[in-house]
């Protein structure tokens, strides 16, 4: 107690040096299963501390390790580098099998992100069932986005920081394949011709893909 | 349009037959009209944006006749897609009519196409997607997690009013006791009456109450209370007596006082 | 998929090198839920490894980092560095208020420095808990004196430095003499029976705390 106490105490006059904050991010990401954010990380470090800093020594350090550090969104986690997986049937965990109907509808999700139900069902064709959303929400991968400013105000969905992490992506950037699609045209939400109302929510689409592809 | 389609009256091959056959008991196994639309397509082996959509729509339109002829039940979207179908094969067939306004039929071709190309490419990023190394299967979290102990610490505070505040309380904590007359520090008014009608008679003109206060009194903030406060109520004695004037121009302002002309 | 397929194969003919067994090790420690032991290692490492020899260089890795490679019971496992513990924790602080026999013994310790338990009990005219005291000394703002050269020689108490910060004191000289408490109007009454004692006890007050300063 005494110890904490003067620790952070003492913080408020120096920051712990980058080694030091390389160890103390170490130890916070290896005693979390989810990844934590640069946030988290600098609010639970010292008095002006540098996680940000301390992360792109520490990934170095873990390079080729058996344990690798990935950025997953705004969040950094240890994962297991995927190579070893054979190594780890005791800690497999059996997924519940998704359906065709599930896997298309959270590809498109996070294609063509944030999407609307009505952009789901007018790329698959068919009506998305209340289940197959459901089930994306229950292992939340996906969760509701902004509202689209259309008629009707529909609800988005987008990919979540948990999909990220269960397909070890840094970010939706990192979807494979996606700039190819992109530049083939097949992410446009290309209007049935001689209709308008999709034509509407066209430029919104791409107002979300841009602002997502901003950063 | 080379190629025999699959579903016109003088099918010959018995593989085709069978490969009918066999897509219509799988009706079920369809994600809606685009999804079998997407499987015809296949048949014509080519490039997804080379495909004939006249073509498509002749085998679809076929489909749903031999599926009607099955007494299957097909779903109404097959039926909206079959209709819309044989719209388009109208318009891509017939010479485009210059008077009439939407879309020609290689535009709604042309979607379609589209939306086909664009339905496989989400097949295949779905794929790709489900084939990536997987979170729990491939590659682990940490196995024993140490949970942020959430640890409620009291602080006591104190603030130096606090602590001089108590010090004070000691150290006076002694003069609670029985109520004493303490004469040692109490000028009374009967010394004050005394004291004034003996130098009232010098005091020609006004003069401060507060120069009246007996010597030794004027310092010590209890013999100067007790003090002052005797005098003033001399003073006031004295000037219901009708020896002295008594004048305060306002509000807190000296007091002083006059010998009252005979 | 494949390459763990050929990775798996392959280790049946010969034992990986020990770089690669570190890996192996560190990964399975890493994802386990509970420490594991050599034999557990082994059982799960391709045949011929020599997970005894790969802990040796994997604790070596760890050493001094912000996790360490611990072997507990008959297990490994790693542990976040002892030092860093204090990072696994939230504080929620909740303030109270100090009890008023823990601020009149902290006032007299603080105006009488050092003083022992029976000056403060004489002075408080009641006897001092030792609670109040352990609660003093656990906040850091008393800590114990020199021994008093009297009979017995009792153990005196001083303030902190924690002390001074806390009340923003520079030294226990800056704490408001009598004189000047009866001039904020914290001792208001009438002068004590023989006021001479004041005199008295302020300089002896002083003495004390010359004493204090002097180490």
């Amino acid at each position: 107690m005494t110890e904490v106490f003067t620790e952070s105490e003492k913080s408020l006059f120096e920051a712990p040096l980058i080694a030091e904050q390389e160890r103390m991010v170490e130890a916070i990401l290896f005693a979390s299963a989810d990844p934590v954010s640069v946030a988290d990380l600098a609010a639970r470090m010292p008095h002006g501390s540098d996680p940000a800093e301390a992360l792109v020594y520490l990934r170095k350090r873990y390079e080729g390790r058996g344990v690798n550090l990935l950025r997953i969104g705004d969040g950094w986690a240890f994962r297991t580098a995927p190579d070893l997986g054979f190594l780890m049937q005791k800690e497999t965990v059996e997924t519940r099998k998704l359906s065709r109907a599930a896997i298309e509808t959270l590809a498109i999700i996070a294609y063509h992100q944030p999407a609307t139900r009505a952009e789901i069902e007018e790329i698959r064709g068919v009506a998305v069932s209340r289940g197959t959303v459901d089930q994306l929400l229950e292992l939340d991968w996906i969760r509701f986005g902004r509202r689209r400013m259309t008629p009707g105000r529909p609800v988005t969905f987008v990919v979540t920081q948990v999909f990220l992490d269960h397909f070890g992506l840094e970010s939706a950037r990192d979807l494979p394949g996606l700039k190819e699609l992109r530049a083939a045209g097949l992410l446009d939400n290309r209007p049935m011709p001689g209709s308008a109302a999709i034509g509407e929510d066209e430029g919104e689409e791409m107002a979300g893909q841009t602002e997502l592809f901003e950063d | 349009m080379s190629d025999p389609s699959l579903f016109e009256e003088d099918r010959t091959s018995v593989g085709e037959r069978l490969a009918s056959e066999a897509l219509i008991v799988d009706v079920d196994g369809f994600e809606g009209p685009l999804d079998l639309l997407l499987t015809l397509s296949r048949t014509q082996k080519v490039d997804l944006r080379k495909v004939s959509v006249l073509q498509l729509a002749e085998q679809y339109l076929a489909f749903v006749n031999e599926a009607k002829a099955l007494r299957i039940e097909l779903a109404a979207d097959y039926l909206v897609m079959a209709a819309w179908l044989a719209f388009l094969k109208s318009r891509l067939l017939l010479p485009p009519d210059p008077n009439e306004d939407g879309p020609s039929g290689e535009e709604l071709a042309a979607h379609l196409a589209f939306q086909l190309e664009r339905l496989e490419a989400m097949r295949e990023a779905a794929a790709r997607l489900m084939g990536r190394y997987q979170l729990g299967r491939d590659f682990f979290a940490r196995g024993v997690t140490e949970d942020v102990a959430r640890v409620r610490r009291v602080s006591y505070t104190a603030t130096l009013l606090d602590l001089m505040q108590a010090y004070a309380r000691i150290r006076t904590k002694d003069e609670f006791r029985p109520y004493a007359f303490d004469r040692v520090h109490v000028f009374t008014m009967e010394q004050a009456l005394d004291r004034m009608r003996g130098l009232i008679g010098y005091a020609g003109d006004w003069t401060d109450l507060m120069g009246y206060l007996p010597d030794g009194w004027s310092h010590d903030p209890m013999r100067r209370r007790s003090a002052t406060a005797s005098t003033f109520a001399a003073s006031l004695e004295l000037a219901k007596q009708g020896q002295i004037e008594i004048r305060q121009s306002e509000s807190f302002a000296a007091i002083t006082i006059r010998r009252k002309a005979p």
